[in-house]
């Protein structure tokens, strides 16, 4: 096997290793041992050093969406902004706050910063290319996003600081609440895939419809789709679902206390999850690695990826940098009473869906078309409810200023 | 009458039932009428089992006696428990002694009972059922639900209307638990029997023996009816819940308890033990003779040193049912010696006793609580020690005390004479040494008495400081003086007068119907 | 084994759905719906459901849904119990939930998911039915018994409850896991099957035996069997007390069928072992139960106690199978196995203990208390409820013509039939003494000047209770052959599939 | 793969982990303290559960179903016992059982 | 028995499972028990995969580590005031438990040592995501629908008595 074939097709790598090291006379466990450790390292050097890249896009893109320039100074286009900020946090001291908890305190950016790592472990980035194809693939990627939640919650109570805690108890809400329908949406595209295996799922993205529309998630059930984007947005803690940090309220979210390299494992831990959700979504929702030519050649499934996975982090940013920050009962509220029902039909419609004729694409049209009578139907809920109470609302002020009067 | 004679006896144990519902429908105010309706109602039993004894003693006496009246019908078929009543020469009379005394009580109470009249009377009469229905059920489960329905009404007569002083609440629980345990283990003995024959009838069940031949498992069965009955009765040594019972039980409770209630077990153990476990018996009659024996002389001489009046005759009590189990357990331990000639006859004689002496008890007993009530409506105590001289002073009451305290003490002439004369005359021959010992009993009988009734409170001086205050029941004053026995007292006291001097001067009749019943038994041995 | 498993599953369907509705109900009406609408709505369908369940055995023979639940005459005859006595609950709590103005319709919806969760446990038929079902009785019951959340009392109350009860639940759960290891199944046939066809040598045996005494402690929690009963008297005390009508008699319902058919279809095995466990078990229930009830002086307390004592005497029934119906697995009807006595006891028990706290109920609602104390007098106060006081009383004590008595009837005759004389001369002891206790109730009721002599008034619902109960105990108890034919007839039919 | 890890090595870890979760739930006075207990006596159940269904009936996922069902009663249970815990505190300000004591036993 | 790798890992997790659940019950600290319960529950998750019981050993960590132990940790933070008493953690019977909890298991382990399991050597070759799948909604769909009431119950209940005033 030559060097072009494994660039051709990179999943070939991982075998082609391991019969190497046979070849060289180790244990078959041995062997197995070696080639984990080199994919874990591999998975998590790369996961963490994109995050230096990523904070510099987030801060160009939020700098252009608002009309500024954002970092310029260090290396071209500031592209060195980041790693400046990386020697900056390194150097500084590190903070116990009076009267924390040491092993909280300690252990809670480390849980973070695994949570985040582990679920790299289930992206494909390419056909084949992927840490670990778990049959259990997504819900593997739902139960991690649950540690994350305790680790902030760790954070928040180690600090010693009601801010801290508070911002603790935000994560705990508005984690658990929006893992419901980011679950959920996730699951009305299992039933329809039939698979939970994250690779499995790209690899069945690219059947084509009536022969020739691709068969992405996104086109079989938009509805599905949106409502996981904008959990995304919650579980990614941004704007507008950015109350565990929000500034004005409780300073700084449960890392308050937290400085120097802890500080960054929160700041890092923040960036790769945006990048990963948005991974999930492409793979998921975009057909992951799938595009022309992947079959021929397999190396082409990264750049489409990439480039997918990007589209969606761009899309992040671009609400994040657009929309106001929401209170937190109206956040919760929107979750129990929006988006949960929401997806409830949204499962509902692909579990029915599938069952309907045996012509898979007539079935995909089906459920699409239902997706969008459910998110047509449940915006003009949303409008007119929310019409009625700024009616309401209004009404009440005018009678106030009436009275005063 | 055909038809009167099919149902008589259930008019017997429901019509008290029936009058008792109607008292509950009365309004409590109206306590006229509850006396009156009661009464009038509970007339009916009484006129039933006189018309009941003469139909028995001219129908079927003469024609062999047995089991009469029967009705039998599906009650609970899925457990084979019928609605199986019948009476026969031992039940007749107790049918009469009931509902006499039951009616004597309800007449007295209506003079002297003054709280909670409703539910005296409600009580009193559910009583009453309950006792007519052990006398009759032929089925055991009936038997046991009879049983236990005269317990509860029990329990209040002598915890609400007792006298605060004589700790009733304490005496009732006491009454309750200690009954209590004996029907539980009389029921696990009637499941036992129902297990060996598959028959919840007595009569039944008494012909097909069971546990013949297995003397372990059947003295088991044996004690757990006996321990029933044997409480119930009260032998000794489960006799103590008895005197505390009776001091606290109001007058006609007292009298009922007493006159009715004791003999119930000593009808089961008739009616039950004796025909059904004959072997059981025969192999532990020598205990219960001997129980009967002690608590005959141990009675007795408790009784002499009592200083309250009613307790002594509540000791009395424990005393002369000792007759009735000496008499019972005679016959018992002749049942080995069957054979032997003059026996049976002896054997006849002492069940003969035993069953006199549980009527005439209950006549003279029951009288002698109504003296004991009557006394202590007046002078509102019963110590003996305040009593005396007070022969002179009342003259009504101390003749018919005498009387009715003479017959208890077996006097020949009245009536207790017979039933302790046919009991020692059965028992010398059958258990010869515990029957002389039981005389000893008879012996102290005429010392307490003689010398702690009659002596103490009649005769000597009449001390007027001791008693201030009597109350002249003719008009409910106050006075300083002791007053003669009024109208409602006579007219309760005098049946039993009577009929003590009747059986007295001539039981042959009521010993017919014993002996018949007795005989059978004997008989079926 | 294809039966059609939504007619068999009705009852269950219809709780779902009453109670779905209550809620709905509850959140559809503009303002809070009227408290006796829920109730209605909730006995409806309690009544519907029970209906369900008659229909469901009628003229059909007894069958397995999917191998989990079981449509037999043991759990209809449970079932249909259970129903009508949380009939009996939810009449009650009309009156008691007055003062508590929100979660009522969640009240009544909870009282219903209860009976489902019962209905789900007598019927269970596999270890996974039998946890869930015991689990979901018990978390419905934490609800409830926590229900007053402003109370104090609720609140350890529930919170006593639930620590023993998870790790009674736990524990079982462990012999659980043990004996699906054993005989590789979780269905009580199948494990009757596999464990009759191994020989069970050494290590094996000693597991077995282990995985059964752990059963026995969740069983024994359910049913509060000494030394699992910690958690009741607290309990019954302090919670709310219809719950504490509801814990007393359907709760206990639901943890001896468990037990009897966990016992005796799975295990009948190891009846040596469970038999001898559970006799010594029941004569100590008995013997504590009762004794430390004489010393009681709140009557929820005393009835706590009394219900412990009780469990003993019901547990004789299933230590009293005689052998020979015990091997072939077929109970004959119309004889005393046990299982009828069981039936008949609990029957008996729901219904006396039932109209027992309609009284309790009925005091509390005009006094706020639960001390005997307050009894003194009642038959001044009230007498037909001093009278009813005295009959519920005596049913408890065994004395007939009650329903309690036949109960007694049975379980005894069971005892003496394989002559189990040292369990007889325990319960005889006991019974007793339970009148000791049950009797100073009426001592105070009916011996006892009243301190506050102002009537006692009963409101309409309890009155209902009151009657019903009343017709049952007395009526059932004078006329019990109807009642008899039928346990007998049901526990024929606790049969293997 | 077949299994290489003896099926005894599960059961003792569980026995372990059983016993010491009853340790657990009997000695601790607080009552999230007990909880934690029950927590691991649930998961050595569900251990057991695993390990018979992988070892003993290998074609067969009844245990595994149980184990799940298990979890999910666990789940239930946990948030009824929290939420009296958290009432019962707002009350009291105690968890700890011994404190808790208003009905005496 | 040969000592393979596996037998190595196995022990490394069953050790790391145990010290956590010493550190659970034996921690003096509510907080730190917690922390610990969480790493014993990753354990034992663990210990499924060791068993190919993937979709468990998930389940584990989504239900145990997501939702009850953050369920405790935050009723723990709900209640801080509790924790800052120094009183013993443990209650009085703690000695006698502790005696209870050696004494059951060594019984168990004597008991378990002894036992010839009639173990199957097989592989796995289906797939059981999809028999667990299959199982929940046609043999099991009876406890399957009552767990959800269950669960619909529990969710109510709990709310309802954790509500603020």
């Amino acid at each position: 096997m030559n060097l072009l074939d494994l660039i051709r097709d990179p999943s070939q790598i991982g075998p082609w290793f391991y019969q190497t090291m046979l070849g060289w006379g180790l244990q078959p466990w041995l062997a197995d041992l070696i080639g984990d450790i080199i994919g874990v390292l591999v998975i998590v050097l790369m996961v963490i050093n994109s995050a230096i890249f990523l904070i510099w896009l987030e801060r160009k893109v939020a700098a252009r969406l608002q009309d500024r320039v954002g970092p310029n100074r260090a290396g071209p286009y500031g592209l060195l902004q980041t790693l400046a900020d990386v020697v900056k946090l390194l150097t500084k001291e590190d903070i116990t706050p009076d009267g924390a908890d040491r092993v909280s305190y300690n252990l809670a950016p480390a849980l973070m910063v695994m949570q985040i790592v582990m679920v790299a472990a289930i992206i494909p980035v390419a056909s084949g290319v992927v840490g670990a194809n778990l049959s259990v693939g997504l819900l593997y990627f739902v139960a991690m996003s649950g540690i994350a939640s305790i680790g902030a919650l760790m954070a928040g109570w180690a600090s010693n600081n009601k801010y801290a805690l508070l911002g603790g108890f935000r994560v705990v809400a508005q984690l658990m609440s929006y893992e419901i329908p980011l679950a959920f949406s996730l699951l009305a595209a299992v039933i329809w895939s039939g698979t939970m295996a994250t690779n499995t799922l790209a690899v069945k993205q690219g059947e084509m419809l009536f022969g020739f529309l691709p068969g992405w998630n996104l086109f079989v059930m938009p509805f599905a789709a949106l409502i996981f984007f904008i959990a995304t947005l919650a579980e990614g803690e941004r704007a507008p679902f950015d109350l565990l940090e929000a500034e004005s309220e409780i300073v700084a979210g449960p890392n308050i206390e937290y400085s120097g390299m802890k500080f960054a494992w929160f700041y890092l831990q923040f960036f790769i999850n945006s990048l990963l959700l948005s991974a999930i979504f492409a793979t998921v929702f975009l057909g992951g690695w799938q595009g022309p030519f992947v079959d021929r050649f397999p190396i082409l499934g990264l750049l489409y990826f990439t480039a997918k996975a990007m589209l969606v982090l761009f899309g992040l940013m671009w609400v994040r940098a657009t929309y106001p920050r929401l209170r937190i009962d109206q956040m919760m509220t929107f979750c129990w009473k929006v988006l949960v029902p929401a997806t409830l039909v949204v499962v509902l419609i692909s579990a029915i869906g599938v069952k309907f004729t045996p012509d898979r694409s007539l079935n995909a049209v089906i459920i699409s078309a239902a997706n969008l009578v459910a998110l047509f139907v449940t915006l003009g809920i949303l409008g007119r409810t929310l019409r009625r109470q700024v009616e309401t609302r209004k009404a009440d002020l005018q009678a106030k200023i009436a009275a005063r009067a | 009458m055909a038809s009167l004679n099919e149902w008589i006896l259930s008019l017997l144990v429901f019509i008290p039932l029936f009058a008792a519902i109607v008292v509950l429908f009365i309004p409590r105010e109206n306590e006229r009428l509850i006396k009156l309706s009661s009464i009038a109602v509970s007339l009916v039993p009484l006129a039933l089992s006189i018309y009941l004894m003469a139909n028995y003693f001219t129908a079927h006496l003469p024609n062999g006696g047995g089991m009469q009246y029967e009705v039998k019908l599906a009650w609970i078929p899925q457990l084979d428990s019928y609605y199986h009543l019948g009476a026969d020469g031992l039940s007749v009379p107790l049918l009469f002694l009931t509902a006499l005394l039951s009616t004597l009580g309800l007449y007295y109470s209506s003079f002297t009972i003054k709280k909670r009249v409703k539910e005296f009377f409600f009580l009193f009469l559910l009583l009453e059922m309950g006792m007519m229905g052990v006398f009759v059920a032929l089925d055991y489960i009936l038997f046991y639900v009879f049983w236990e329905i005269g317990l509860v009404p029990m329990y209040f007569l002598i915890g609400i209307w007792g006298q605060p002083k004589d700790r009733p609440r304490y005496a009732a629980i006491k009454f309750f638990i200690y009954t209590l345990i004996g029907s539980v283990a009389m029921l696990l003995a009637i499941l036992a029997v129902y297990f060996q024959v598959g028959t919840f009838d007595i009569l039944e069940a008494a012909r097909l023996q069971p546990f013949a031949g297995q003397i372990g498992i059947a003295s088991l069965v044996f004690w757990g009816f006996m321990l029933a009955f044997m409480i119930k009765v009260p032998s000794f040594p489960f006799h103590t819940w008895l005197p505390d019972a009776h001091t606290a039980a109001p007058t006609a409770g007292s009298v009922i308890l007493a006159g009715v209630l004791l003999k119930l077990g000593a009808y089961g153990i008739i009616r039950i033990v004796l025909p059904t476990f004959p072997e059981a018996f025969s192999q532990w009659s020598m205990v219960i003779v001997a129980l009967g024996v002690i608590g005959i002389v141990y009675g007795a001489f408790i009784c002499i040193s009592q200083s309250d009046l009613k307790r002594l005759i509540a000791y009395s009590s424990v005393s002369h049912m000792g007759y009735v189990m000496l008499g019972v357990g005679a016959a018992g331990a002749g049942i080995a010696k069957i054979a032997e000639p003059g026996m049976a006859d002896s054997m006849a004689m002492a069940i003969n006793g035993a069953v006199l002496q549980m009527f005439n008890h209950g006549i003279i007993t029951g009288g002698l609580f109504f003296l004991v009530g009557v006394i202590y409506e007046r002078a509102h105590t019963r110590d003996l020690s305040m009593f005396g001289g007070l022969s002179a002073k009342i003259p009504g009451y101390y003749a018919i005390m005498m009387v009715v305290a003479f017959a208890s003490l077996g006097l020949p002439g009245l009536a207790g004479f017979w039933a302790e004369f046919f009991t020692f005359r059965g028992a010398f021959d059958i258990v010869a040494v515990w029957a002389a010992i039981g005389v000893i009993g008879i012996v102290a009988t005429a010392g307490y008495i003689l010398y702690r009734i009659i002596q103490s409170v009649f005769l000597g001086e009449y001390d007027p400081h001791k008693i201030e205050h009597w109350t002249d029941m003719r008009t409910g004053q106050e006075g300083h003086e002791p007053t003669d026995l009024a109208g409602f007292e006579k007219l309760t006291l005098w049946p039993l007068v009577i009929l003590i001097f009747v059986l007295g001067i001539y039981p042959t009749p009521l010993v017919h119907f014993f002996n018949q019943a007795a005989q059978t038994i004997i008989n079926a041995l | 084994m294809t039966a059609p498993i939504l007619p068999s599953i009705l009852p269950e369907i219809i709780l779902v759905v009453a109670a779905t509705a209550l809620v709905a109900v509850d959140l559809v009406s503009r303002r809070r719906a009227n408290n006796a609408t829920l109730a209605g709505i909730a006995v409806i369908g309690l009544l519907l459901s029970a209906l369900a369940v008659y229909f469901n055995l009628n003229g059909q023979s007894p069958r397995p849904v999917l191998g989990m639940l079981a449509v037999d005459g043991f759990a209809s005859f449970l079932m249909i119990t259970v129903l009508l006595g949380m009939v009996l609950v939810v009449l009650y709590s009309i009156e008691y939930l007055k003062p508590y103005a929100e979660h009522r319709s969640e009240f009544y919806a909870f009282l219903l998911a209860v009976s489902l969760a019962i209905l789900i446990a007598v019927s269970a038929n596999d270890l996974l039915m039998v946890y869930l079902g015991m689990e979901f009785v018990s978390i419905t019951s934490y609800i409830l018994v926590g229900f007053l959340r402003k109370d104090k009392r609720s609140n350890e109350a529930a919170i006593k409850y639930f620590l023993y009860g998870a790790v009674a639940s736990a524990v079982m759960l462990y012999g659980f896991s043990m004996l699906y290891g054993i005989t590789g199944s979780t269905n009580l046939s199948a494990i009757a099957d596999a464990l009759t066809g191994q020989t069970l040598a050494g290590g094996m045996r000693w597991l077995s035996f282990t995985s059964v005494v752990l059963m026995i402690v969740g069983f024994g929690f359910k049913t509060s069997l000494v030394p699992f009963h910690q958690w009741a008297p607290d309990t019954y005390e302090g919670a709310p007390s219809p719950i504490t009508g509801f814990l007393s008699t359907a709760s206990k319902v639901a943890g001896f069928a468990l037990m009897v058919r966990v016992l005796l279809v799975a295990l009948p095995r190891f009846a040596l072992d469970w038999l001898t466990v559970l006799a010594g078990v029941s004569m100590i229930t008995m013997t504590l139960g009762n004794l430390v009830a004489l010393r009681q002086g709140n009557i929820k307390r005393l009835l706590a106690y009394s219900s412990i004592a009780q469990a003993g005497y019901i547990l004789m029934g299933l230590v009293c199978i005689p052998q020979e119906q015990f091997h072939l697995l077929a109970l004959q009807a119309f004889t005393f196995n046990g299982i009828n006595g069981i039936l008949l006891y609990l029957f008996g028990y729901v219904f006396t203990n039932l109209g027992l706290f309609a009284v309790v109920i009925a005091i509390e609602n005009q006094t706020g208390k639960t001390e005997i104390k307050e009894y003194a007098g009642l038959v001044q106060r009230s007498p037909w409820l001093a009278a009813l006081l005295l009959i519920f009383l005596l049913s408890l004590t065994g004395i007939p013509p009650t329903l309690g008595f036949w109960g007694k009837y049975f379980v005894f005759g069971a005892a003496v039939q394989v002559r189990f004389f040292v369990l007889l001369i325990v319960a005889v002891i006991n019974s007793a003494i339970a009148a000791g206790y049950y009797l100073n109730i009426v001592r105070y009721a009916f011996f006892m000047p009243a301190e506050d002599e102002s009537r006692i008034h009963i409101s309409p619902s309890l009155r209902v209770v009151l009657a019903i109960t009343t017709v049952m105990v007395l009526g059932l108890g004078i006329l019990p052959g109807f009642l008899i034919d039928w346990a007998s007839r049901s526990a024929e039919f606790l049969t293997q599939f | 793969m077949t299994p290489v890890i003896p099926l005894s090595w599960y059961l003792l870890l569980a026995a372990a982990l059983f016993s010491i979760g009853l340790y657990g739930a009997l000695a601790r006075r607080n009552a999230i303290g007990v909880l934690m207990g029950i927590e691991l006596i649930l998961n050595a159940v569900n251990i057991n559960l695993v390990a018979f269904n992988r070892y003993i009936v290998p074609q067969q996922v009844s245990g595994q179903i149980f184990a799940i069902f298990v979890l999910a009663i666990a789940a239930a249970e946990a948030a009824v016992g929290l939420a009296l815990i958290i009432a019962i505190y707002r009350s009291r300000a105690t968890v700890n059982l011994d404190e808790i004591d208003l009905l005496k036993g | 028995m040969e000592i393979t790798f596996f037998h190595v890992i196995f022990l490394v997790v069953a050790a790391f499972t145990l010290v956590c659940a010493l550190g659970v019950v034996l921690s003096r600290n509510l907080f730190h028990a917690s922390i610990w319960l969480i790493g014993a529950f990753a354990g034992v998750a663990i210990l499924y995969w060791t068993m190919e019981a993937e979709y468990l050993a998930i389940a584990q960590i989504m239900v145990y580590i997501g939702a009850i132990a953050t369920l405790i940790v935050f009723s723990i933070m709900l209640s801080r005031g509790m924790m800052l008493g120094r009183a013993p953690m443990n209650n009085f019977q703690s000695g006698i438990s502790a005696v209870v909890a050696v004494l059951l298991f060594g019984i168990l382990a004597l008991v378990l040592l002894q036992i010839n399991w009639p173990v199957v050597q097989q592989a796995i070759t289906s797939d059981q995501i999809a028999q667990l799948g299959e199982a929940l909604v046609s043999t099991y769909v009876v406890p399957f629908q009552t767990i959800a009431v269950l669960l619909s119950v529990a969710l109510i209940g709990a709310i309802m008595i954790a509500r603020e005033h």
